[in-house]
């Protein structure tokens, strides 16, 4: 019997290319592009609730005014975490996720790479869609740049925790709103600040403090929660 | 019936609201042009994509002929 | 039958017993695995023989045992067996939003390798087809067409393999395996149909079963 | 005969010839309305006492306004004449009118919020109307995002149409509830103005303008269903012909 | 070869039991109950987000009083329809929903029966908590009663209209946000009629008026929702 | 094999073609199934059986040619036919939240017929554990039980009934199976496997296959 070394047309287990982060990339941008239709949601999903809320409270322009910064980072957030119920479903369910666990490639990279795709659909437009809403919510000017910007960093925020929600709630058949559960009281941090820096700029305040603060809670959830969601995987994997 | 303005700049300014009167204008020209030419652009793109397939169909029938010739002897 | 193991085996059982829930499926199964050989798991529907594969594999961890893999014992040896591995499972790890190129493509293999798997599972012509628009049969041969990539992992676990595929599909897998053996890999499977292939091992789990049957089941649901 | 008829406009080729003789047509009296209707509007109507020039939005705002109520009915008419005679052609009718009245709404709702900031100083408030033409805006949106969901267009079809007839149902409930709701909350200081009597001077324009946007949306209907029926009835002969040729004239 | 009319041991179609609307009501009962952490989750929802809210927009009680009724109603809504998403997906997924349309009982009662117990489970509970709701978020004692009434009918409308939906998108494999998408302008009616009572209320008008809408809107629903519905769910299984 | 149309037969095929996505997939097709008689459907993975099982229940609509039931056509006849259905997709209609029992309660059947039933497709001990807990093959089973019922319907449409099996399940439903026919019911079914059936039927969809391969396949999607 030949010695498992010398074993020929089969290749030792350090040349099978495992794929790097590049094209993991590419295929979950891929597969979000197709399906073009799924992109869209998020976005018109945050400006439908945004658009119902002056059915709700009615259209007095001040009282709008008052409210926006926090009605607009809420529902910002809400689209975020509801975007992400299906992040991993689909490679759970056809077993992909399984193999990914199987292969000797961090799985970190796949989380990461998951998560950039789902920021860069969701947050992101997010983030660039809210002048307009601060507008049709008569927002005062002075907010606008503050709104966009801490929107822009707090989004990834929020896409990277709920990436562990995600992946805790991946193995149950109907999570419903559990994700929701689990994750919005993580996302307290990043609603607080986010406001707060809104709030400080139409007030008239620097509110480069709280920019700060968003971009350190962004560091830290970048470094851990692709670490906790991989954990999560596994866990719902091996069951 | 006649002009109503004194000059082409009297015209473009319309008393300080010209710049809504044009972008609003501007906007809706550019949306219905959008609507009338998107039926020519997607044709053409239809026609790209029957050559394309008929590329496809020819290398196919092409790797068939081949595999067919091959098989034959053996 | 459980057969007598070497230091050349790659995989060795001993004593194994798995549970489900707390039940015992089934104990004392002892076996080996070499280069070169290929062992074919029976058992009735519900024997245990999906939890076997999958305990192997490290996704369930809840058995007494003991498992080594190139001579060292689980856990510790779990990293390297899953290196040199390939295993397909019921879920047979298909993305329905890629074509069956981009899923091969996704799993390491060159392009033009993954079209001749592509080409040797009897896909040809639909290598750029979403997976979704794919017939029962033709899905799961995605899935197998990674056993046809030049650069396949050593140790093949696949859990009935067989299932969904048409006859010519069933003929052409079973040489696949024996070109595989003959590389010196090794197969381990599961199938409630026959299999033929040369110097094949067989364990029927029925003769491990335990009988925890009468205490154990009976969940706590009863309608009304 | 008239059954005949009917059916004939059920397939998708008579329909694809015939309506190819009457596209020139229709391009040249929407181009000559419209650009008649928006210079005598923008130039030659005279200036509104109250709202000075700002007004000449008015030309391109209402018929915006009305073909996209109209667009939502002709959508909606034709999503429901497939579901009950299972006409390909009609479907195609229904998917072609989505995106121009989203595009129509659109305008109307651009077109009144850029009107807003000369007229009442902020470019958006929620007023009834307003209101109900952005959730009109949503029922496109939703109609055109559900039929890109699906990878199957039959099942799109069937789907879209479903709830395009649904929405119609809501649309007259949605206006009127849109009317209450701004009776009940203290109204936004503003109203949209009462066109009470419009002189005759500033109507003709507009009068143009509103046949003009009519042929321009026929046109456009049709142009649109037209590169439908090509794309769905791809696989056949007569539409592999048809780009043929067009490959040849176009090169 | 005997007549088709004499085969025996072959019982004639009509004797085959189809399940009656009781029968069907158990079982979906039972199927929810089952998972009971289900049940809480949009009313868990409801309450967190309405928790986060206060941090978003300030903590001011008049503020908050102000845009009580509003907030409340939306957010009900959001908690209805997305607690909808998973309806029937996975009888769809399974194959039940196929069997359903092939037994000759009609759909309407199926879809009827699932849509109670999604309103039993969820608009009910959702419309008990309100009044504690509104005492957080500091609404008029005048609005308690006026708020629960016109949520117990508004939700069972709501569930009603967002069935056809839940029906609709059944068949997609992500349907993410969608379903939020192309219900919520349905849902415009209810939501204006039921913030419109709640504010006749607080400010001491009758709301009778409101209330008889609501009601009429929810018999207008019950009677056409579970039709649309069905017709939804034979398109999206024969496909 | 076109079989000749007689007076008794149920359902009848003429000249039958299916589509999936405006493709076709076969042509010409006919066939008659009688009282007491039985047909499988083979051809290889993709060939368009489980289309051909839908069309024929009335859950795919994109075909042309006729269908019989009883004499009058399609689709006026479909309600009538699926009054005396039983169908068994790919997806079987378990559901993974009730137990097995419940399931088969919920298809109509009284409490005993149903443990009877469940105890003939070996299950008998699993009746009360909820089916998301069965492996794959006792999953299945739920759904064959069915078939075990004593008001089973007259006709019979199965896609790949034994897929999962074990062999003894296998041997079991082709008793069964026999016991429908005795009793003058008809079945229609797709298998891999071969099945041992007195009297039955075969039909190869590979012999109404259409070349419409070259020209229609190839997906829009290319990796890049
Ligand atoms: C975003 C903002 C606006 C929207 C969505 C909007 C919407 C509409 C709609 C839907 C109509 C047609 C109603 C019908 O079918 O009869 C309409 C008509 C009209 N709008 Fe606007 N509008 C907006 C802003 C404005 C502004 C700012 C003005 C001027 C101050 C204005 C003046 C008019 C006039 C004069 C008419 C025609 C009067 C009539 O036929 O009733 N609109 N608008
Ligand atoms: N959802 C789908 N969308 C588009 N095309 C499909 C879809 N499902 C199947 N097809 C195509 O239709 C053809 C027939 O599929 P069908 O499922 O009927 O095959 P089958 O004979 O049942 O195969 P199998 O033995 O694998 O079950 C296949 O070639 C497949 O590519
Ligand atoms: N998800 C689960 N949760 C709890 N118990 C399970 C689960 N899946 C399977 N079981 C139980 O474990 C036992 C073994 O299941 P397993 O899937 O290993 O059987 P198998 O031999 O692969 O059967 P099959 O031939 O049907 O695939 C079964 O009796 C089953 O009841
Ligand atoms: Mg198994
Ligand atoms: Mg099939």
């Amino acid at each position: 019997m030949p010695s498992v070394e010398s074993l020929s047309g089969i290749a030792p287990a350090a040349s099978r290319a495992a794929p790097g982060f590049g094209a993991l990339l590419k295929v979950e941008l891929l597969l979000v592009l197709r399906k073009r239709a799924d992109i869209a949601n998020p976005l018109l999903f945050f400006v439908t609730v945004l658009a119902l809320l002056p059915l709700g409270v009615g259209p007095e322009p001040e009282l709008l005014a008052r409210v926006a910064p926090g009605i607009i980072w809420v529902m910002a957030l809400l689209a975020t975490l509801l975007s992400q119920e299906s992040l991993f479903r689909s490679d759970f369910e056809d077993g992909t996720l399984e193999q990914v666990t199987l292969s000797p490639q961090p799985l970190y990279f796949a989380v990461l790479a998951k998560t950039a795709v789902h920021w860069l659909v969701t947050g992101l437009p997010l983030a660039l869609l809210s002048p307009l809403l601060g507008l049709m919510l008569n927002l005062p000017a002075a907010g606008y740049l503050c709104l966009f910007a801490s929107l822009l960093l707090g989004s990834a925020s929020l896409s990277l925790i709920g990436a562990v929600g995600a992946a805790l709630t991946v193995a149950l058949r109907r999570p419903g709103l559990l994700l929701a559960l689990i994750v919005m009281p993580l996302y307290v941090p990043v609603l607080i600040f986010g406001t707060g820096a809104v709030q400080a700029a139409i007030d008239g305040y620097a509110y480069s403090a709280q920019l700060a603060i968003l971009a350190a809670l962004l560091a830290a959830a970048a470094a851990l929660a692709p670490l906790a969601a991989a954990g999560a995987i596994r866990i719902s994997v091996d069951n | 019936m006649e002009f109503q303005f004194a000059s082409l700049a009297d015209f473009l300014a319309m008393d300080g609201h010209g710049i809504y009167v044009w972008i609003a204008y501007g906007v809706t020209a550019a949306a219905l042009i959008a609507l009338a030419v998107y039926p020519s652009l997607r044709r053409r793109q239809l026609q790209r994509e029957l050559q394309r397939q008929q590329r496809i169909q020819q290398r196919r029938q092409q790797v068939e002929s081949d595999r067919i010739k091959t098989a034959e002897p053996a | 039958m459980p057969v007598t193991p070497e230091s050349q085996d790659l995989l060795q059982v001993r004593d194994l017993s798995c549970r489900r829930d707390g039940r015992r499926l089934f104990a004392g199964l002892s076996f080996a695995l070499g280069a070169g050989a290929a062992l074919q798991i029976e058992g009735a529907n519900g024997a245990g023989k999906t939890t076997l594969l999958r305990t192997l594999i490290g996704s369930a961890g809840d058995f007494d045992g003991r498992i080594l893999w190139g001579g060292s014992p689980f856990p510790q040896s779990l990293p390297q067996l899953r290196e040199s591995l390939l295993f397909i499972g019921h879920r047979a790890g298909v993305r329905a939003g890629l074509t069956p190129l981009e899923n091969l493509v996704w799993y390491g293999a060159g392009r033009d390798d993954a079209l001749r798997a592509l080409e040797q599972v009897d896909l040809f012509g639909f290598e750029d087809t979403l997976c979704q628009e794919l017939s029962a049969g033709q899905s799961r041969r995605v899935a197998l067409a990674r056993l046809y990539l030049p650069q396949a992992p050593r140790l093949w676990i696949l859990d009935e393999p067989l299932a969904a595929l048409d006859v010519a599909g069933v003929s052409s897998l079973q040489g696949q395996m024996a070109v595989h053996l003959s590389r010196s890999g090794s197969i381990l499977f599961t199938s409630h149909q026959p299999v033929a292939l040369a110097g094949l091992q067989r364990i029927d789990l029925a003769e491990y079963a335990v009988d925890e049957f009468a205490d154990e089941v009976g969940g706590a649901y009863a309608f009304g | 005969m008239a059954w005949q008829w009917f059916h004939r406009l059920g397939s998708p080729r008579w329909f694809y010839e015939r309506t190819g003789v009457w596209l020139p047509w229709l391009a040249l009296a929407s181009l000559v309305l419209l650009t008649v209707g928006s210079v005598w509007g923008l130039g030659f109507a005279p200036q509104d006492a109250k709202q000075g020039n700002s007004y000449r939005i008015i030309y391109i705002h209402v018929p915006a306004a009305f073909l996209a109520l109209a667009g939502y009915y002709i959508m909606a008419i034709s999503g429901a004449i497939g579901l009950i005679w299972k006409m390909k052609l009609s479907f195609a009718v229904m998917r072609a009118a989505a995106p121009i009245g989203a595009v129509l709404t659109f305008v109307a709702l651009f077109t009144g919020a850029i009107w807003g900031k000369p007229t009442w100083g902020t470019y958006w408030v929620w007023d009834a109307r307003i209101t109900s033409m952005l959730i009109l805006l949503f029922l496109y949106i939703g109609v055109i995002a559900l039929a890109r969901a699906f990878s199957r267009e039959q099942v799109a079809d069937k789907a879209c149409a479903l709830l395009a007839l649904v929405g119609t149902v809501n649309i007259p409930i949605i206006y009127k509830s849109v009317d209450w709701w701004f009776t009940l909350h203290q109204p936004a200081t503003i109203k949209l103005t009462q066109s009470s009597s419009i002189d005759p001077s500033m109507f003709y324009p507009l009068l143009t303008m509103i046949v003009g946007f009519y042929c321009l949306y026929t046109w456009t209907l049709i142009a649109h269903t037209r590169t439908l029926v090509l794309q769905r009835e791809w696989r056949t002969q007569w539409v592999q012909q048809e780009l043929a040729e067009g490959n040849r004239g176009g090169d």
